[in-house]
């Protein structure tokens, strides 16, 4: 007898929680009013999924593949300055990946015959860019508006915050880039550590 | 000397364009909600033009009086929070820091000037209208609070030109959004803690008042009001 | 679950974004080689020209590198490239001094529309279906030269009809020598901003048939007819930046503005007296004041071509006495008598008049006898006064007086031989009486291309759609034809790299040309617009420009850096009378359409501040502005005073039903303080068919009830003659922005 | 049948029967039981899957707006804190006071606040726009070198609750203990091991009874500042802002009185239940509901005090912010609330408490039932028409709650009373021993608190005649 009911009852929960799933009214409101028009036409903040959300809570980023084997180590030892590539870098607030014509107006010339070059060289004759994925920087959800300009005419290493890129081939996050790692050298060089020197 | 941002608006000027809603929307990556919203009250605008009626037909008039974060010094929305994303900033402005803020939406009861807006969902721009979107200003995802910055982005990118070029700000080179646009030139804004800079002479005006002085926020922003007009020089 | 729900996961904050360089969808894309050196997240200024309205401010554009998924030769992939992040004005342009309007800053939207017209289209259903397909430019334009060469060897090449807004400068020419030499009737003119009945009461008072210009920063008394020239009319950033001199700009010398119209208008709310006279008696009270000036003799008599044409002048309007005015236009006599002494106390003083005194079947009446004010106050041509645009040496100004009215060509029949209609940013479907049957009349017109960027009502029915670069991604130029005492050539080259698989009209026009080839073909030798913009400006090298650089080189790029050429000459004359036809005036009393009894109101649409004829309301910012007065967003309104509302027991959201003879519309009511208690009044811009996602199905459209009632003499749709009446059908929701109508008194306290 | 004291004391001379009674409801439960557990448990599940949905969704789901930025949620949280003042104040109280009619009544009233404290407890963070990150209020050593701003009242808040949580939650625990080890007595099975878990131990010896004594006579004098302090708080969490009507001097008293009146009416509520279906009327007699109806009735008058005091000030100052929300609540869309606020409070709750011929125990439970209802919509109409009626005119708003808001605060009721159906089926909700101490102490008339000591049995004895009751009483609940 009680067990039935115990049954019974757990039928009603069930049908409770799928009932309730299902009869959710969605909400059109977290965007302009769109007619038709599926979401992969909508440019919103909100994560894809509940597991990226996740995965940027506990600040969890996969290491980045590049499509070429690009190594610092070559250019600089070939006396090519950072800002050669990153021209941003002393300008504004972001240093900028270079695009495959910055890569061109050189090796059109040098090192053709390397595998890694002809691979560059065909690309760009494919009419395409490099596709370079993103080794630092910060998640939106940081608010962080970091400007590279101020660093650099303070005369702040590179190596700093990007490691000793001299020695690497493909650039690896060397430094682990939080809040701390900010706040030390600001207090140490006795500069601003109001909130919205950087989050704005 | 450190700086302290003000703003001076002539309600004398000041026509009620318009001008300064749309310019701080397209500076500071305000999203629209959408009618439905709209129609609950979740529509953002960091300054509104506020409109007020005088009399009755046929002797009618009309105020207008933009209405923005007043960046007080003794600001209500300041103490209230619980985590410090309302804040005071080092130049006198009501810092909002958006990484900080866990939603209790405290500030914005205790703001006496209703100038701060939440984002109640995560805002989204139909492609590819999110391509106009600033770089220089974050996007506010949903539960953060959000209000009128006096453009801090280009009150910093000022300062460090200034910086780089060894030299101090001219007066009147940070001007947020609103003021620029505004054609009147209702909107006036500089640095108070500079007796020669044409907001603070404004705001030493006889026409000065603070909106709601009396609940002793100290506002940074001084409304000039409206001469009526004499017939003294007939 | 849908995949749209997916987006509205907000369980932690945090944007894969574009902003943060890493978005997820677009890295599937191939990403094309940029086309531009670009230096990361560093802003550049470039300038431009507004083209929303006939104002033509400078603008100035910020580009930032972005990243964007664009169509290169077919395929869509993403390319880093310059984006517009924000127009703002241009700091040295003589209109606009570096300021901008509302609309002019949300026209950055126009570009990144997700309704936009992304590549040449092709009408695959029947009429006004709305359903096209893409097609490639060889063939589209392919099918355009064909239709073109039929008509010439039929030789009906007078049956091609070219309709487009009011253009300026070398687009108009372009189009001007195209028409000519294909032997075609010259283009027509649809342009709701537009004012013929001023421009012909200016051609006729001062023998110039533009838009007057107004030096309001050194005015000591304005009166304004109706004009809402701080919001939509003329020139508006010119004269908002003038009226904010003449409010504060002059110690001591703060002028009076007194406003004159019927519903409060935004330029209204700012005035220091506001005066509604019964509706269409606008010039009657202009001359009342006269009047009383003659009769006291404040200001010496004029006598000159502006007062010949009112009847009676001479005679020192005997039939205006304030007494009479008074019974013709509700306003009491002895405040005219006030309001006369003052004006002529506070010299220079001036009036204005625009919008709806126009739009009565005398409104050119009204217009002449504010021009004769004007004179008699002596004003004309004089600091502080009114006058007219200096215009630039040489054929860079396109006139006005080679197009003809569209209108006018649609009521007498001519449009219907028309075999091929090209079309122009215009659309009479939308913005014309239902009665005019606009759309039925086109959709007789065997073949239709439009230029159009989007498919609003008029497009609709279009068989192929050639869509236009947007402003910031074509080449500009614009002569302004008021707004500053500077003779002023816009120019600008594109801000940023196209989109979308589009095309500039003019490029599209001279590649047609070129196709035809003959005479067309002669008469527009050059390669692209760019070409015939450079050889334009060739002439205003040698003029008195701001310092105009030697060599053609440095000047060409110097115009191009400055957006502009611009004299440094300031004058303000008015040119002297050229002879008109003689034709004397007397106030005629308004015609309406509908008995006053069983159509209680007068109704009177007017052009939103938002929208203005409803060219912008497909914009997202525009929609969502709340309107200054009514503070109503992404919807429209009918407007009535309160005690009128409580007699007809219909209050604040409900639903009401605006019938005229011709037409009814449904619309929630707004209860407004500053409006008469016989006018109904509505914001034009709403209630698109088809207008983007924004605007399409949104609102009601005033135009469509209107009664086809025609301004005298110059034979345009006079808009505020129709009469309606007004009743509850329902229940609605204005998503108004503000709460209070009335502000507390104790609200602002002295320090 | 009503019941006087003396009428207990002999009913009850026996411990088989208290033992018996009391027990009963542990040791069984019956059909109807798990009906009302899952009656409720669908009520409380759709609340979480509308939690689960906001949280999906975004805030924006509930009804909250510009200006109104707080509605139901903060109102359920004023609510619940204050429903937690019912017990451990009362029972602190009645037990300093040493009111002999309280001994049945203290524990329903101290779980009252542990549950209530718990449910209160879970709004702030249900209302917050980002939850997940809701642990910022916690200070704790970052390397962002960042701690809670401790100016903010809603960070007092989190310390208050938390302590009175901590507290109330020993005081209940602490008197339980001796029955705990009663049950594992008289059960066996998977029972007495639970139970004796529970038990900690207790044998029942001279220096455990000390100890008890004398940690409930601390806890009962600490846990009063505590529960006065925490209402204040949440009272500031409005009265710190320069909001109109809600910058008042008059609210922590009003707040605090409210609590403790909203408090007694649940407990009178849960205590007709428990009377009415665990069949305890000799247990409850009227005389306890005799006396909670008169302090019902003295906080009653109290409320209408405060209410009166507070409008009369603001309509007498005049101040046009402060005037323009008193006409909204007095006058405008919020008057009907309002009266209905103050008939429940007060109109309806006071003839039936006054007369003392419709205090009986459906007159004071029926006025109880009002004045929770009536408290709630005090809560409500305290946050709501301030916020809506701001210093600016151009600002004002409104609000309408959605489903999610209604869903969760109806599951909040049925959570609370789920919460307080699993207790009653696994501790006896009337303490055991004291009823027998009480008992003991009646007989010997010795009023005085230390005197228990003496008078309480022996452990031989008192497990000696208890395992007797156990043997020939047959109608104790078999495990």
């Amino acid at each position: 007898m009680r067990s039935r009911i115990r049954g019974l009852s757990l039928i009603f929960v069930g049908l409770a929680a799928v009932s309730s799933f299902f009869l959710w009214p969605t909400s059109s409101a977290n965007s302009v009013k769109r007619r038709g028009i599926d979401s992969q036409d909508v440019f919103t903040p909100a994560h894809p999924t509940i597991l990226d959300s996740l995965r940027e809570f506990i600040g969890w980023r996969e290491t980045p593949v590049q499509p070429l084997a690009f190594t610092h180590r070559k250019h600089i030892e070939n006396q090519i300055a950072c800002t050669a590539c990153h021209k941003g870098v002393n300008q504004g607030p972001s240093a900028g990946i270079p695009d495959i014509n910055v890569c061109m107006r050189c090796h059109t010339f040098f090192a053709k015959d390397r595998p890694e070059i002809k691979k560059l060289a065909g690309i760009f004759d494919s009419g395409q860019d490099i596709t370079w994925q993103r080794v630092y920087g910060f998640s939106p959800s940081a608010h962080v508006k970091f400007n590279h300009a101020p660093h650099i005419h303070a005369s702040v290493d590179c190596s700093v915050c990007h490691g000793d890129v001299k020695s690497m081939t493909v650039a690896v996050r060397a430094v682990n880039l939080n809040m701390g790692f900010c706040l030390s050298c600001h207090r140490a060089k006795q500069v601003s550590t109001d909130c919205v020197t950087c989050h704005f | 000397m450190a700086h302290r941002w003000g703003m001076a608006v002539d309600l004398d000027r000041c026509t009620g364009c318009e001008a300064c809603v749309v310019a701080c929307r397209a500076e500071n990556n305000i999203p629209s909600v959408g009618e439905d919203q709209a129609q609950k009250g979740r529509a953002i605008h960091w300054i509104r033009v506020e409109r007020y009626y005088e009399g009755e037909f046929p002797d009618v008039r009309v105020k207008f009086q933009p209405v923005l974060c007043q960046q007080c010094n003794n600001a209500p929305c300041e103490p209230v929070c619980p985590t410090y994303a309302s804040y005071h900033t080092d130049e006198g402005l009501n810092g909002q820091v958006y990484n900080r803020c866990i939603g209790t939406r405290y500030c914005a009861n205790a703001c006496s000037y209703t100038v701060r807006f939440f984002n109640f969902f995560n805002p989204a721009w139909d492609k590819p209208l999110h391509l106009q979107l600033n770089p220089d200003v974050s996007l506010r995802q949903v539960g953060i609070m959000e209000k009128c910055t006096f453009c801090v982005q280009r009150i910093k990118s000022a300062e460090i030109r200034a910086k780089e070029e060894k030299r101090e700000l001219r007066d009147g080179e940070p001007a947020p959004a609103c003021v620029q646009s505004c054609p009147p030139r209702a909107l006036v804004f500089g640095d108070l803690n500079d007796p020669e800079s044409e907001v603070s002479r404004l705001a030493r005006s006889r026409r000065g008042v603070k909106l709601l002085g009396e609940l002793g926020t100290q506002p940074n922003v001084t409304y000039l009001q409206r001469n009526e007009w004499n017939d003294n020089n007939t | 679950m849908e995949r749209r729900d997916f987006l509205k996961v907000s369980v932690l904050t945090g944007a894969t974004a574009a902003l943060s360089g890493c978005e997820k969808p677009a890295h599937t894309l191939v990403r094309f080689i940029p086309e531009e050196d670009l230096i990361p997240s560093v802003a550049t200024w470039k300038p431009s020209v507004c083209t929303l309205c006939p104002a033509g401010c400078g603008l100035m554009v910020r580009v930032l590198p972005g990243e964007a998924e664009v169509v290169r030769n077919g395929k869509l992939g993403t390319i880093q490239m310059g984006l517009a992040k924000k127009l703002e004005g241009n700091p040295n342009h003589p209109v606009n001094w570096g300021k901008l309007c509302a609309r002019g800053q949300a026209g950055l939207q126009i570009t990144y529309h997700p309704d936009r017209v992304r590549s040449p289209l092709k009408r695959s259903g029947p009429r006004g279906s709305g359903s096209f397909q893409p097609v490639t430019w060889e063939e589209s334009i392919r099918e355009v030269v064909s239709k073109l060469q039929e008509l010439q060897s039929q030789n009906q090449s007078e049956s091609l009809r070219f309709v487009s807004a009011c253009l300026r400068g070398q687009r108009h020419e372009l189009v001007r020598k195209f028409l000519s030499a294909f032997g075609a009737p010259a283009a027509m003119v649809f342009d709701p901003l537009d004012e013929p009945v001023l421009r012909q009461a200016n051609l006729l008072s001062f023998g110039q048939a533009d838009m007057p210009s107004f030096d309001l920063a050194h005015t000591g008394y304005v009166i304004s007819f109706g004009a809402d020239f701080l919001g939509t009319w003329n020139s508006p950033v010119a004269q908002s930046i003038a009226y904010g001199e003449m409010r504060q700009g002059r110690p001591g010398n703060r002028a009076k503005f007194v406003q004159v119209e019927q519903r409060m208008s935004q330029t209204g709310a700012n005035a220091d007296e506001w005066i509604a006279p019964r509706a269409g008696t606008e010039g009657a009270m202009a001359l009342g004041l006269a009047h009383v000036i003659l009769k006291e003799k404040l200001r010496p008599a004029a006598d000159n071509k502006a007062t010949r044409l009112i009847a009676g002048w001479s005679q020192g309007l005997a039939e205006y006495s304030p007494e009479q005015v008074e019974r013709k236009t509700g306003v009491p006599a002895q405040r005219i008598q006030r309001l006369a002494h003052e004006m002529a106390a506070h010299l220079p003083a001036v009036a204005i008049i625009g919008g709806l005194p126009l739009a009565h079947t005398n409104g050119l009446f009204n217009a002449l006898a504010v021009n004769a004010l004007n004179t008699l106050l002596g004003s004309v041509g004089m600091p502080g006064g009114l006058f007219f645009t200096p215009q630039p040496p040489s054929e860079n100004a396109g006139s006005w007086s080679s197009e003809s009215d569209f209108a006018s060509v649609l009521l007498a029949g001519k449009l219907d031989g028309t075999k091929v209609l090209l079309l122009h940013n215009a659309n009479p479907v939308f913005a014309t009486p239902a009665v005019w049957k606009v759309r039925e009349t086109l959709d007789r017109i065997p073949f239709i291309v439009s230029f159009g960027s989007f498919v609003d009502e008029t497009s609709q029915l279009a068989d192929l759609i050639l869509p236009d670069h947007s402003p910031l991604e074509s080449w500009l130029h614009d002569v302004p034809k008021s707004g500053t005492n500077q003779a002023v050539v816009s120019l600008a080259a594109p801000a940023m790299l196209p989109l979308h698989d589009t095309r500039a009209m003019p490029d599209t026009l001279l590649e047609i040309a070129h196709q035809i080839g003959g005479e067309a073909a002669k008469a527009l030798p050059w390669e692209n617009f760019q070409e015939m913009l450079q050889a334009s400006m060739a002439p205003l090298r040698t003029a008195d420009g701001i310092n105009p650089p030697p060599d053609p080189e440095k000047f060409w790029s110097k115009v191009q850096e400055q957006g502009g050429w611009w004299s440094d000459k300031v004058r303000q004359a008015a040119r002297s009378a050229i002879p008109q036809k003689q034709l004397v005036t007397e106030f005629a009393p308004p015609q309406f359409d509908g008995e006053e009894s069983s159509f209680p109101f007068h109704f009177q649409p007017y052009v939103s501040q938002a929208f203005l004829d409803g060219s912008l309301a497909h914009l997202p910012w525009m929609q969502e502005m709340p309107d200054a007065l009514s503070t109503v967003m992404w919807g429209t309104w009918v407007e009535i005073n309160p005690k009128t509302a409580q007699k007809l027991a219909i209050e604040q959201d409900d639903l009401v039903e605006v019938r005229s003879q011709h037409g009814k519309l449904l619309a929630p009511l707004l209860v407004s303080p500053g409006i008469a208690f016989d006018v109904v009044a509505m914001p034009m811009g709403q209630g698109h068919e088809s207008f983007g996602r924004y605007a399409s199905g949104r609102g009601a459209n005033p135009m469509t009830i209107l009664a086809p009632m025609q301004v005298a003499e110059t034979g345009s749709l006079a808009w505020a003659s129709t009469r309606v009446q007004v009743s509850k059908v329902g229940k609605a929701k204005l998503a108004l922005f503000s709460g209070g109508l009335f502000e507390r008194p104790s609200e602002l306290q002295q320090r | 049948m009503t019941t006087t004291p003396d009428q207990i004391k002999h009913d009850l001379i026996n411990h088989d029967v208290i033992n018996h009674d009391l027990l009963r409801p542990v040791g069984q439960a019956s059909a109807r039981f798990f009906l009302v557990v899952a009656m409720l448990g669908l009520v409380v599940l759709a609340g979480f899957s509308a939690w689960g949905y906001q949280l999906y969704s975004g805030i924006g789901v509930a009804g909250i707006r510009r200006p109104v930025f707080w509605g139901f949620y903060i109102t359920n949280f004023v609510f619940w804190i204050g429903i937690s003042h019912a017990g451990t104040l009362i029972s602190a109280i009645l037990r300093l006071a040493n009111a002999g009619w309280r001994r049945p009544v203290t524990r329903c009233a101290e779980v009252i606040t542990v549950f209530a404290l718990c449910i209160g407890a879970m709004f702030p963070v249900i209302h917050l726009g980002r939850p997940w990150v809701a642990f910022w209020l916690v200070p704790y050593p970052n390397e962002r070198g960042l701690w809670p701003n401790y100016r903010s009242p809603l960070v007092w808040d989190f310390f208050a609750i938390n302590t009175y949580l901590i507290g109330s939650i020993t005081f209940l625990i602490l008197p339980i203990i001796p029955d705990f080890a009663l049950c594992r007595d008289k059960f066996s099975g998977w029972r007495k091991t639970f139970y004796g878990l529970l038990a900690l131990g207790w044998r029942g010896t001279q220096r455990q009874w000390h100890r008890l004594e004398t940690a409930m006579h601390i806890m009962a004098i600490v846990i009063i500042p505590v529960a006065v302090s925490v209402h204040t708080i949440v009272s500031w969490d409005f009265a710190m802002t320069p909001v109109p009507m809600w910058h008042s001097t008059i609210f922590a008293p009003y707040f605090v009185a409210g609590a403790i009146f909203s408090g007694i009416a649940a407990l009178i509520v849960a205590m007709v239940f428990l009377r009415r279906f665990l069949h305890l009327e000799e247990y409850l007699p009227s005389v306890c509901f005799e006396n909670l109806g008169k302090l019902l009735l003295l906080m009653s008058l109290l409320w209408v005090y405060f209410v009166f005091a507070e409008r009369l000030t603001i309509w007498y100052g005049n101040q046009p912010a402060e005037v323009a929300v008193l006409w909204l609540t007095q006058k405008g869309p919020y008057r009907y609330l309002f009266w209905i606020m103050v008939a429940c409070n007060f109109g309806i709750p006071f003839p039936l408490l006054a007369i003392k011929k419709l205090r009986t125990i459906t007159g004071t439970c029926i006025a109880s039932i009002t004045v929770v209802v009536g408290m709630w919509l005090e809560r409500y109409l305290i946050i709501v028409p301030s916020l809506s009626r701001k210093f600016l005119p151009y600002a004002w708003g409104t609000y309408r709650p959605t489903w999610v808001e209604i869903t969760i605060t109806a599951a909040t009721f049925a959570g609370m009373a789920l919460l307080y159906v699993m207790f009653a089926k696994l501790v006896p909700i009337i303490s055991i021993w004291e009823l027998k101490v009480g008992m003991r102490e009646a007989s010997e008339s010795m009023p005085s608190v230390v005197a228990v000591s003496k008078a309480r049995p022996t452990v031989s004895e008192r497990s000696e005649h208890e395992t007797v009751g156990f043997k020939n009483s047959h109608r104790v609940g078999k495990p």
